[in-house]
């Protein structure tokens, strides 16, 4: 079975759920495909990276477009990636490495993330630590959608990547219900690797991202299989 | 009185009668309906993911109802479903911020059911963990009760010493957070060489530095004013809700686990209890804050008293044998593969094992049929119990009392949902 | 702890007490040091309010237990401490799950004071575990969201959670279709 | 006559424009997407029931209206403190006849239990 390389459209990477779109419904918690489209073309805000199979005409407008307004964007998303205002929350045991992270010694003041903001409007990034668990899930996803745009989400945590420690009927990853950009995995993660998960989403956002770990190492064979893909 | 007295009282009597209150009464039944508010699961004064459903008269509570489960794990029928050793790191994600007590609680009502006879020197160590832990539990709720009533310097100061703590737990154990470090029947490694000595630097540093809290926060007219008198609660209605804990001992009710019941083998220090006489909001901050000075002594003591001898039992069937005895004896690799395997068997029986957590009498209840995997863990969680009596603290009060009182009580919502 | 014959002496001198009867304990346990009584469902509330009279005047701990082969399957435990001679006994109701009703411990009744202690852990217990309790001022569930079907924590409610995915069986699972 | 105002113009001119600058920057730059759930109120992520048309108890309006009394006091001293070298003795007695007066009216709210809130 030829398996075509293509990039993994962002926000749709399969995360291992069985059964595919959950509709937890005793918690009114609904994922339904018109609202994920939405959040698809939500994630070109970021630039599309550039996709490996273009070639004349396609790539000519491809360039051309991109040459115009690469100034001004670039300028704007150097702003943007360089003052980050974390929406302070707190769930579970990883909010207190998420303290660390800002306390004295990790302080990532020096980076321009320490203005956690309480409201959802002044916030441009939600960082998801802790475990999220069914009835947390619908007032999460309310509150991703009350977050104005430009909007990242990190989840912080094995809880809130993949149900971590607990794989079990509370639990609810973070993916299953709103698009997260990058996963922290640890539990809990180090202030350190923490940092490192936003110093990695503050490059996606000036677009150039770092190479993932199958670019990095040439891992052949490992790639995301799609259905009927 | 002079004629123009006369006339100034009269005037002066008719004016006094327009009292403020009068217009305010008048105020009270037209416009001035009950506003009931969702102090909800994201607010940064609810220490965690509590919602509090908060019924406003203008500025003052008149009723709360905490609603609560937003973080709910389900963790009691995750351990039921792990052999006995390995349900310690999911209880231990209990009330992440006392860790060491989780465990301690599970192990010992584990050790109980075996009948397993703790070495003096590992109980030594727990107590240092244990009180270790303490110290870190309470800075951090200093740091952001302190954060509720707007100091925000001693949030990063906290944190500072915190980051030192949790030097500590990283160099026994090797993880700065649910480190796994109790085992059943001992401690899972011996401490490294360095450790007493980082831990004398620490407890040489630490009274300094809960000085320099003090001297910012004692003197404060801002905090002793949003703290001192604000609602106070009785030790008898305190003990009918069954709150434990600084919570109770600042009311002046002085028990404590510790000195009541010792377990580990805490007879052996001498320390005192801090206790509270009116058990209003100061009450329950300088108990805590002196509670910070007990651990430090008793700490002290334990690493001048610490025994030498087996970190772990030397009971094979329960403690996984050295690593080096594998390559030789033949009993060691098959206790080993035992263990590893299937993990140790209890006899059947149910024991409820209480200790005192930061936060009051934390209790393990362990059931076992037999096999290897526990039949019934249940936490009783001080902070799930002691919740039940804000309501009773802060109706009637403003809401900035009711933030305080939230934050002197000390909810950790990973203890309370389980 | 009371020992084991103060245990024995405690269950008669309840058994014997006026309004009691002989079946109010079912019977007595004494593991490892540690005191459990068996009351009979019926007159919990009894069987508590005498334990506060003979001093066991703080109700530290209310939990549900699943005893899932034996019948009755479905056990509440009340852990009582006496704060001035530091001594716990345990008081444990047996209820099946087709009938899993129990008086509830947290209102003043007629009977004489209540525990509101056990307001929010008997929630649990019927969230987690079904045993609803009559009189309760507020039966509701306190962990699960309100519409959640099933209780929980029973042995017979599977665990949940995502079959984990490995490399090989990456095939039988869909993955996130978006 | 306009020279000795520059200074003052240029202030305004520049502080208009700043502001201006991020006001339309940010409409033109930031992305924007209604969504449905954007625009109800932000109650802790609940969906919440407070309308636009909500009443408040007098009380919050009687310490609004002695807080701006007593604020723009305070306003009125800061040029007046700047420059009471060139105006000499008349602008400190100006002054505290000015304190005076405020502080009456101080007193009489004080004693007539407006400040306690109810």
């Amino acid at each position: 079975m030829e398996i075509k390389r293509e990039p993994v459209p962002r926000g749709a990477r399969p995360t291992g759920q069985g059964q595919g779109e959950v509709e937890i419904d005793s918690s009114g918690l609904r994922v339904n495909t018109h609202d994920s489209k939405e959040l698809l073309r939500g994630a070109e805000l970021l630039g599309p990276t550039a996709p490996a199979s273009m070639d004349g005409e396609e790539l000519e407008r491809y360039v051309h477009e991109r040459v115009l307004t690469t100034t001004l964007e670039k300028a704007v998303s150097w702003g943007r990636s360089n003052s980050f205002f974390p929406l302070a929350f707190g769930l579970a045991c990883c909010a207190m490495e998420q303290f660390q992270t800002a306390g004295p010694r990790m302080d990532i003041a020096r980076f321009g993330f320490e203005a956690f903001r309480a409201s959802p409007r002044q916030a441009d990034l939600i960082i998801l630590a802790g475990r999220v668990s069914i009835k947390m899930a619908p007032i999460i996803r309310r509150l991703y959608d009350q977050m104005l745009e430009p909007k990242w989400a990190i989840s912080m945590g094995a809880c809130c990547s993949s149900m971590g420690v607990f794989n079990n009927y509370a639990l609810v990853p973070a993916d299953k219900f709103m698009p997260i950009d990058v996963h922290v995995p640890g539990c809990p993660p180090r202030p350190e690797s923490l940092m490192h998960g936003i110093l990695k989403l503050r490059k996606m956002v000036q677009d150039d991202p770092d190479a993932g770990w199958r670019e990095r190492y040439g891992a052949q064979g490992t790639e995301e299989i799609l259905p009927g893909a | 009185m002079t004629v123009a007295d006369q006339q100034l009282s009269e005037y002066r009597r008719r004016e006094q009668s327009i009292t403020l209150s009068q217009v305010e009464q008048s105020g009270e039944d037209t416009h001035e309906e009950l506003l009931t508010l969702n102090f909800g699961p994201h607010h940064p004064a609810t220490h965690g993911v509590l919602r509090l459903l908060v019924t406003l008269q203008g500025e003052v509570v008149r009723s709360i109802k905490p609603v609560i489960g937003y973080v709910h794990t389900g963790i009691e029928k995750t351990a039921e479903d792990k052999a006995y050793w390995k349900a310690i790191p999911v209880v231990e994600r209990m009330d992440y911020l006392s860790y060491y007590f989780n465990s301690m609680a599970y192990v010992g009502a584990v050790e109980t059911l075996l009948e397993v006879e703790v070495p003096k020197r590992a109980q030594y160590l727990r107590v240092i963990h244990l009180e270790l832990n303490r110290i870190a539990s309470h800075l951090i709720w200093l740091g952001t009760s302190a954060l509720d009533l707007g100091a925000v310097s001693i949030f990063l100061y906290c944190l500072r010493e915190r980051e030192l703590i949790l030097d500590l737990f990283e160099m026994s154990s090797g993880a700065r957070m649910h480190t796994r470090y109790f085992q059943v029947g001992g401690v899972m490694e011996d401490i490294p060489v360095g450790f007493v000595e980082k831990t004398r630097e620490f407890t040489k540093v630490m009274p300094a530095r809960a000085d320099q809290y003090g001297a910012i926060l004692n003197a404060n007219q801002i905090v002793l004013q949003r703290l001192r008198g604000t609602c106070p609660l009785d030790a008898e209605t305190l003990l009918s809700l069954g709150v434990t804990g600084p919570l109770l001992r600042a009311a002046g009710n002085p028990w404590d686990l510790r000195k009541a019941a010792p377990y580990s083998s805490y007879d052996d220090f001498d320390f005192k209890i801090p206790v509270g006489t009116v058990g209003d909001n100061y009450d329950r901050f300088a108990v805590r804050v002196a509670e910070i000075y007990e651990s430090v002594k008793i700490i002290d003591q334990a690493l001048d008293g610490l025994p030498e001898g087996p970190h772990i039992t030397t009971d094979r069937k329960i403690a996984l044998p050295p690593r080096h005895e594998l390559a030789t004896s033949m009993e060691a690799l098959i206790h080993h593969f035992k263990l590893v395997t299937e993990g140790f068997r209890v006899p059947p029986g149910e024991i409820y094992y209480p200790i005192e957590s930061p936060r009051g009498e934390l209790a393990c209840f362990v059931r076992s049929d037999g096999s290897s995997k526990p039949a019934r863990v249940h936490m009783r969680d001080p902070s799930f119990v002691n919740l039940q009596a804000l309501s009773h603290m802060a109706e009637g009060s403003y809401i900035a009392d009711m933030i305080a009182t939230l934050a002197m009580l000390d909810p950790i919502l990973g203890g309370i949902d389980r | 702890m009371p020992d084991a014959t103060g245990l024995e002496l405690l269950a008669k001198e309840l058994q014997e007490s006026e309004g009691m009867g002989a079946e109010a304990i079912l019977g007595t346990l004494y593991f490892r040091g540690h005191a459990t009584l068996e009351a009979q469902p019926q007159r919990i509330r009894a069987v508590l309010g005498r334990l506060r009279e003979r001093g066991y005047r703080s109700l530290m701990s209310v939990h549900g237990v699943d005893y899932y082969p034996h019948e009755p399957r479905l056990g509440v435990h009340y852990e009582l401490l006496d704060m001035d001679k530091v001594d716990r006994v345990t008081v444990v109701v047996r209820v099946s799950t087709d009938a899993p009703d129990l008086d509830s411990v947290t209102p003043d009744g007629e009977d004489g004071k209540g525990w509101p202690t056990a307001d929010h852990q008997e929630r649990e217990i019927y969230d987690m575990f079904g045993v609803a309790f009559h009189g309760h001022p507020d039966m509701r569930r306190i962990l699960m969201p309100e519409d959640y079907e099933g209780h929980p924590q029973r042995r017979d409610f599977p665990v949940g959670g995502e079959p984990v995915i490995f490399t090989y069986n990456e095939h039988e699972s869909s993955g996130v279709t978006r | 006559m306009l020279r000795s105002y520059l200074p003052a113009i240029v202030f305004l001119a520049l502080g208009g424009a700043v502001g201006g600058i991020f006001t339309v920057l940010n409409t033109m730059v930031g992305p924007r997407r209604r969504t449905e759930h954007k625009q109800d109120p932000y109650e802790c992520g609940l969906p919440s029931e407070v309308k636009r048309g909500m009443r408040f108890g007098i009380s919050f309006y009687l310490i609004a209206m002695l807080f701006i009394l007593f604020d723009i006091e305070v306003v009125f001293l800061y040029p007046i403190a700047v420059q009471l070298k060139a105006y000499g003795g008349f602008a400190l007695a100006e002054t505290v006849t000015f304190i005076v007066l405020l502080t009456v009216a101080f007193v009489y709210v004080w004693r007539r239990g407006a400040l306690e809130w109810r």
